[in-house]
């Protein structure tokens, strides 16, 4: 089985991390990951806030690189670049003024895209192609009595629930089951941990995170996992502040591909563990051994 | 004594047509069938901060009050999480709506300067347009240095934390075809925005 | 009139029940929709004879648009499905005869439903206007012509044969 | 046929409809183009035909111009068409020499270009004219209607429509679901504005029904078939067994008192699931009948094995001489006729799990509506006491107004009655709990008598309003005042703040949706559905209890959420529609109806198999098909599909058809 991969600009960057583990973790499950030839930048947030068109149309680009490539679907696992690319197909389908600028910038790329190649989150494959029976197959050290709090974010549940139910996500719980650990009863799941807010004004970002991580560690939580580079930047990377402003509210946020790795055997540094500013070292003695 | 102002409003202080003309843009036009429940401010997380709940922000955009709308930290505040999207009982799509009063916000140049997000967004815009990627933490320096660079230095520890992890970048990431995507994006610059206009209502007709 | 855009000419048979009503319903709701129809009531979409709606295309319509009530929901229980067999029937029929599949079109239509009567009326002038104009009666002057033509030519040939065998 | 149209005499006459129709259509140029059409002696425009003037006008010019054909173009003939057959008439004509063309449904409210319109009303007047010249002269045939009623559904409208008949010397059938009739009123606790006891206005009715000689009463019953027309009427009702004799149960409850389950055991459905009932049990104290029942679903008697052998027919004993009990019952047909049918089948809640950001179902302390109604119910589950699921009495409460309804993602619809009873339950539990008490409304209705009086006497009361649509109910707390509550995350509109409001119970303000099988219902009834799922009544305004089956009738919410007033004034007039048919004693029948015509038939018996009320035979002597007038019902089926042209609808003849056509595609 293979797959367009279509990594974004933050698994090469501050989310190193997720890609470091994300493929090896397919790896192991047989599924090779292709990356696009030559992606760019997804679009979006911030950029969607100056051009609502160009995001689209960058992110068109990608999506004709994608179908040009010839695997039959891709995997974008960055949530917002999930959300951007999904979002112009949508536009592509719905709207006829921007599906004409679009096919024009494209002519113009020298680039065709017909609609096809369905953009999928990779929680989605692992868990609704590959199945959860042969995830099971490949767990050497089950995560026993490790107690985790899903959070799965915002945007990859919003506006379009493709895979998973919008206010009561359970896809990655189901995941993490499989793999040993103990999913605690977290509320916030898809509460937004204050996305690029928190690198540009402080006090509401931080707020968004602080409420996040204070939650996880009342109901019992030894490490936060996150779907999103960003989530987990924000989790992970402000806890000088957040404990300068409020409280400490020190717990490790990792990627849900990070813990799969774990219970597959894979080192701690093929995983990017060490890339954390929290550490989860000392949680996983008693859980590996 | 405190300073008094007065907050009423005189219909000279409308901008009329702003709210029709935003409610012709695809995916905007359900503005109009917004009851002003509150939903939105309700579930959004950031409604804590701003000086207009995105309720009010609705409500000012159908009544003209263009000024108001463009200038509110509200629409910066935004974090694009589409709670209020999901939520909405008439189904308005507000994320949306709150990216349209942006770009006009940053078109027409009315923001509050040294406000960082708009800053952040027109970086983030340059550098993708630039090198096709975004290399996060030469953006963050850059929106730094234009509004605020004592809170970057502020940032060192963060920055230094990155570095140590191996999370930092020294330099820019670039995509080869620079100029493909380029050529893709002259396109868009080389239809006036009227024109997109005129396109945008004609769809939003057929729709 | 000449310099008018063209606009297809529909005649439409609905039924009492449901369409004639989804119709009704239209109007009191004033939906807004393309004037090419006209309506010719009928007590159920069973009572829809395949030669009306020949008739109407030899007589000028573009399009026939036929309206029943959905299936298991005909007031007369299954008027409906009477009409659909007869309907497909005629389809065959009319490909055969070179009529666009789109200028014959069936819908169930509820009481309920006058947004649905809205939307297929849009959709059935859009989809006329890109066939274009049936024009049956021209086209049956024509073949009149030609074939009069044609007889007058046989007549012309045969006349000196027929002088000859004299 | 020519010769025909120079006797032709037809007068036309255009309806202005006010502005209806004449600001669309220009009304004058419509009359003066059929003036020159062949036919026509006369030709009119006129601001409101169906006016006492605008009828009189018709007859007067039957009269004077010796007319023999009429055309008016107004409104839709399902509403008028009857109106000016009436004035047909009364010149002197056939009614049946009478035609009407729609321009103001099917034109001029629904487009938006004069000249376009004006020229569509030209046409399909024109096609009036050629059809009407068709027409031939017809007769009504009268058919007996049969007195007795059946009322579907034994909520309040129910039972106040099946009194009211019966009052009149009617003989009623009621049928009702349930084991017991009383409906969601009977589960209520009070009721607004005026606060009286629901059980005390409600049991007095219920009983009067029990006991009525006019009325047979069949609970824990649903309606399987309808056959037949308006005055005749043929239902089968389906009889659940409910393993008691109801003729010789007494209703002692000595078999309850009795059975081997000590403790009642199993979920109570009158008490929403708050309470326990046996599996031999009465559904509440005023239940009517008076009557037990058993559940074969839980009752050991009806278990295989070991478990049988548990049961010690303890009822069986106890009931003792009676004899009640009848483990050996099974589903019952019965066949009723009658003359006219009222469906008052109710309402169904909105279920609250689907708004999970509300919680129900996932935190305790987050009620239903109407699982308030019992909690605060003398005779409910906690005889009355505010209990929550956690065992404590509540501090605060939260009332979440509108849920389900208003939203384009649920249910649009306003549901009417939640505003009124929120404020009642504030009421009520502020008067049991003393707690602060919270509503989070969008709009507040209260459109009736007494109503805004009663929002005032709240707001005097203290009962919190907030203007906001709440956004979530979550559990987790943010401050400590939040601890262990459930928090409520709302903007307060009014006072401009996006505030978040820890409270011991929420209670959630379900909306009213169509019953789950309103489809089947429907079908059953042969009635029309809303696109919101309630049943379709005749006309919104003039017809409102009418349905498109000449005969049926409906009552209460089943054609829309409304209050108990409104259920009752609806019934009585459902009632008094159904009465004014028994009282005529007949109806008459629209001569649509088919017929054959002997030397055309060929006999080949295609026409046989497609009459679904098998009013076709075929008479073998004369080797033709033949129609019976009285079975057929005028679909015209046979007709569309006769290969040799023999079969002739009344009023829907091929030659008036194809006249039609060319009418309108003449140019």
């Amino acid at each position: 089985m293979k797959y367009s991969y279509f990594p974004g600009c933050s698994l090469k960057g501050t989310g190193r991390a997720y890609e470091e583990s994300l493929l090896p973790v397919f790896q192991a499950l047989g599924v090779e990951l292709e990356e696009l030839d030559d992606w760019n930048c997804c679009g979006a947030t911030a950029y969607m806030a100056v051009d609502e068109v160009k995001a689209c149309v960058m992110a068109s680009r990608n999506l004709a690189i994608a179908e040009k490539a010839g695997h039959p679907e891709l995997i974008a696992p960055c949530s917002a670049c999930y959300l951007v690319l999904n979002k112009t197909k949508h536009y592509l389908q719905e709207s006829p003024a921007v599906q004409k600028v679009i096919q024009a910038a494209l002519k113009e790329g020298k680039l065709t895209y017909s609609g096809n190649v369905p953009v999928r989150h990779p929680l989605d494959v692992l868990v609704n192609n590959i199945g959860l029976a042969e995830i099971k197959k490949r767990v050497k050290h089950p995560l026993k009595g490790l107690k985790v709090a899903p959070y799965y974010g915002c945007q990859m549940v919003r506006p379009y629930a493709t895979f998973d139910d919008q206010y009561n996500p359970t896809t990655m719980d189901r995941l993490l089951e499989a793999l040993g650990c103990t999913m605690v009863n977290y509320p916030l799941k898809t509460r937004c941990c204050g996305g690029s807010l928190t690198g540009t004004l402080p006090e509401p970002g931080l707020l968004c995170s602080y409420i996040l991580l204070k939650e996880a560690i009342k109901r019992g939580a030894d490490v936060i996992a996150t779907v999103c580079p960003l989530c987990q930047f924000n989790l992970d990377g402000y806890h000088d502040k957040i404990e300068a402003k409020w409280e400490s509210v020190r717990i490790p946020t990792v990627f849900f591909s990070q813990l799969m790795g774990l219970a597959f055997g894979l080192s701690e540094k093929e995983l990017g563990l060490h890339r954390g500013f929290i550490p989860m070292k000392p949680l996983l003695a008693p859980a590996v051994a | 004594m405190a300073e008094l102002t007065r907050t009423i409003k005189y219909e000279a202080d409308r901008v009329k047509g702003f709210g029709r003309e935003l409610m012709s843009v695809p995916g905007c036009e359900d503005l109009q069938s917004c009851i002003q429940c509150g939903t939105c401010s309700g579930v959004c997380p950031l409604s804590i901060y701003m000086d207009y709940s995105p309720r009010q922000v609705m409500a000012l955009t159908r009544s003209d009050f263009k000024n108001e709308v463009l200038r509110s930290h509200t629409i910066w505040l935004c974090a694009s999480c589409y709670a209020c999207t999901v939520e909405c009982p008439r189904q308005i799509r507000i994320t949306d709506i709150m990216y349209e009063l942006k770009q006009r916000a940053i078109h027409e140049g009315i923001y509050v300067k040294n406000f960082p997000i708009p800053v952040l967004a027109k970086e983030f815009y340059t550098m993708s347009r630039k090198y096709g990627r975004i290399t996060e933490n030469i953006l963050a320096a850059f929106m730094f240095l234009k509004t605020d660079w004592l809170a970057a230095i502020g940032m060192w520890k963060l920055g230094l934390g990155l570095f140590r992890r191996g999370r930092f970048s020294l330099w820019f990431h670039a995509i080869k075809r620079k100029d493909e995507l380029n050529r893709m994006l002259a396109t868009v610059d080389n239809l006036s925005i009227d024109e997109l206009k005129d396109e945008r209502k004609k769809a939003s007709k057929a729709t | 009139m000449s310099n008018q855009e063209w606009t297809p000419r529909i005649v439409a048979f609905f039924c009492n029940w449901c369409t004639y009503t989804a119709s009704d319903l239209a109007g009191v709701s004033r939906l807004k929709y393309p004037s090419n129809a006209r309506v010719i009531r009928v007590m159920c979409s069973g009572r829809i004879d395949p030669q009306f709606i020949l008739d109407a295309l030899a007589k000028g319509a573009d399009g026939v648009l036929i309206g029943g009530c959905h299936p298991n929901d005909c007031h007369y229980v299954e008027g409906n499905y009477k009409l659909l067999r007869r309907y497909r029937l005629l389809q065959r029929m009319l490909q055969d005869l070179g009529i666009e599949a789109d200028r014959v079109r069936l819908e169930w239509i509820s009481a309920a439903e006058g947004e649905k009567l809205k939307r297929v009326m849009f959709d059935m002038v859009a989809k006329l206007k890109a066939l274009g104009p049936l024009g049956l009666p021209e086209k049956f002057k024509d073949w009149d012509q030609e074939m009069e033509a044609l007889e007058h030519q046989v007549a012309a040939q045969a006349g000196p044969e027929v002088a000859h065998a004299h | 046929m020519d010769k025909n149209k120079q006797d032709l005499r037809i007068g036309f006459y255009i309806c202005h409809c006010g502005h209806n129709i004449a600001s669309m259509v220009d009304c004058p140029e419509v009359a003066k183009y059929v003036e020159k059409l062949p036919g026509v002696v006369l030709s009119r425009d006129y601001k409101y035909m169906c006016s006492d003037p605008g009828q009189e006008l018709i007859a007067q010019d039957i009269r004077e111009h010796k007319l023999n054909r009429i055309v008016v173009a107004s409104c839709s003939p399902l509403l008028h068409e009857h109106t000016f057959r009436g004035a047909t008439e009364k010149g002197g004509l056939n009614p049946f020499f009478f035609h009407m063309v729609n321009i103001r449904e099917h034109n001029s409210w629904v487009h938006t270009d004069r000249a376009e319109a004006t020229g569509k009303a030209k046409d399909l007047a024109r096609a009036g004219i050629e059809r009407v010249a068709h027409h031939r002269a017809l007769e009504v045939k009268r058919v007996p209607v049969n007195p007795d009623v059946l009322v579907v559904g034994g909520g309040i409208s129910g039972i106040h429509a099946a009194l009211t008949l019966a009052k009149a010397g009617k003989k009623v059938y009621l049928v009702e679901r349930e084991p017991s009739i009383g409906g969601h009123m009977a589960k209520f606790d009070k009721t607004f504005p005026t606060l009286d006891c629901a059980a005390c206005i409600l049991t007095p009715k219920m009983s009067e029904v029990g006991a009525h000689p006019n009325i047979t009463l069949w609970t824990y019953s649903e309606v399987a078939k309808m056959d037949g027309y308006v005055g005749n009427f043929t239902v089968t009702v389906k009889r659940r067994p409910r393993y008691i004799n109801e003729d010789l149960c007494t209703g002692c409850q000595e078999c309850i008192a009795s059975c081997v389950f000590k403790e009642p055991k199993f979920a109570d459905e009158f008490n929403e699931a708050l309470g326990k009932r046996k599996p031999v049990y009465i559904s509440f104290p005023q239940a009517t009948p008076q009557v037990v029942l058993i559940d074969p679903e839980v009752c050991l008697n009806f278990k295989k094995g070991i478990l049988t052998d548990k049961c010690k027919k303890t009822c069986v004993e106890a009931c003792g001489e009676k004899q009640a009990i009848e483990f050996t019952q099974t589903e019952k047909l019965e066949e009723i006729k009658v003359g006219t049918i009222i469906v008052a089948t109710g309402f169904k809640t909105f279920e609250a799990e689907r708004i999970p950001q509300y919680g129900y179902g996932r935190y305790p302390n987050v009620y239903t509506a109407l699982e308030i109604e019992r909690l605060v119910n003398a005779s409910g589950p906690t005889s009355g006491e505010v209990i929550m699921r956690d065992g404590k009495q509540p501090q605060s409460i939260g009332i979440i107004h509108c849920v389900g309804s208003r939203d384009k993602k649920t249910n649009r619809w306003c549901s009417r009655v939640c505003c009124m009873y929120s404020m009642k339950l504030a009421h009520l539990l502020k008067e049991h709990t003393d707690a602060e008490v919270y509503n989070f409304y969008i709009d507040l209705r209260t459109p009736g008598k007494g109503y805004e009086e009663f929002y005032d006497k709240l707001l005097e009361e203290g009962v919190h309003f907030i203007r906001g649509r709440v956004g979530e109910v979550t559990d987790w707390a943010f401050t400590k005042e939040e601890e262990g509550k459930l928090v409520i995350r709302v903007e307060d509109t009014l006072a401009g703040y996006v505030r978040r409001i820890p409270v011991d119970m929420v209670v959630l303000s379900t909306g009213l949706e169509p019953q789950a099988d309103a489809q089947d219902v429907r079908r059953l009834f042969n009635m029309s559905c809303g696109t919101e799922g309630f049943f379709l009544e005749r006309h919104p305004k003039l017809a409102p209890v009418n349905t498109f089956t000449d005969g049926v009738f409906l009552a209460g919410c089943c054609q829309g959420p409304k209050d108990i007033p409104d259920c009752v004034a609806q019934a009585g007039a459902a009632a008094a529609e159904a009465m004014v048919l028994i009282d005529k004693g007949y109806v008459e029948q629209e001569p649509n109806t088919a017929f054959i015509s002997e030397q055309e038939c060929s006999g080949c018996k295609s026409c046989i198999p497609l009459c679904p009320y098998t009013a076709i035979t075929y008479v073998e002597d004369r080797k033709v098909a033949t129609i019976n007038e009285a079975l057929c019902k005028g679909c015209g089926t046979c007709v569309g599909a006769c290969p040799s042209g023999s079969i002739v609808q009344n009023l829907f003849e091929d030659e008036e058809i194809f006249s039609e056509i060319e009418g309108v595609l003449a140019k």
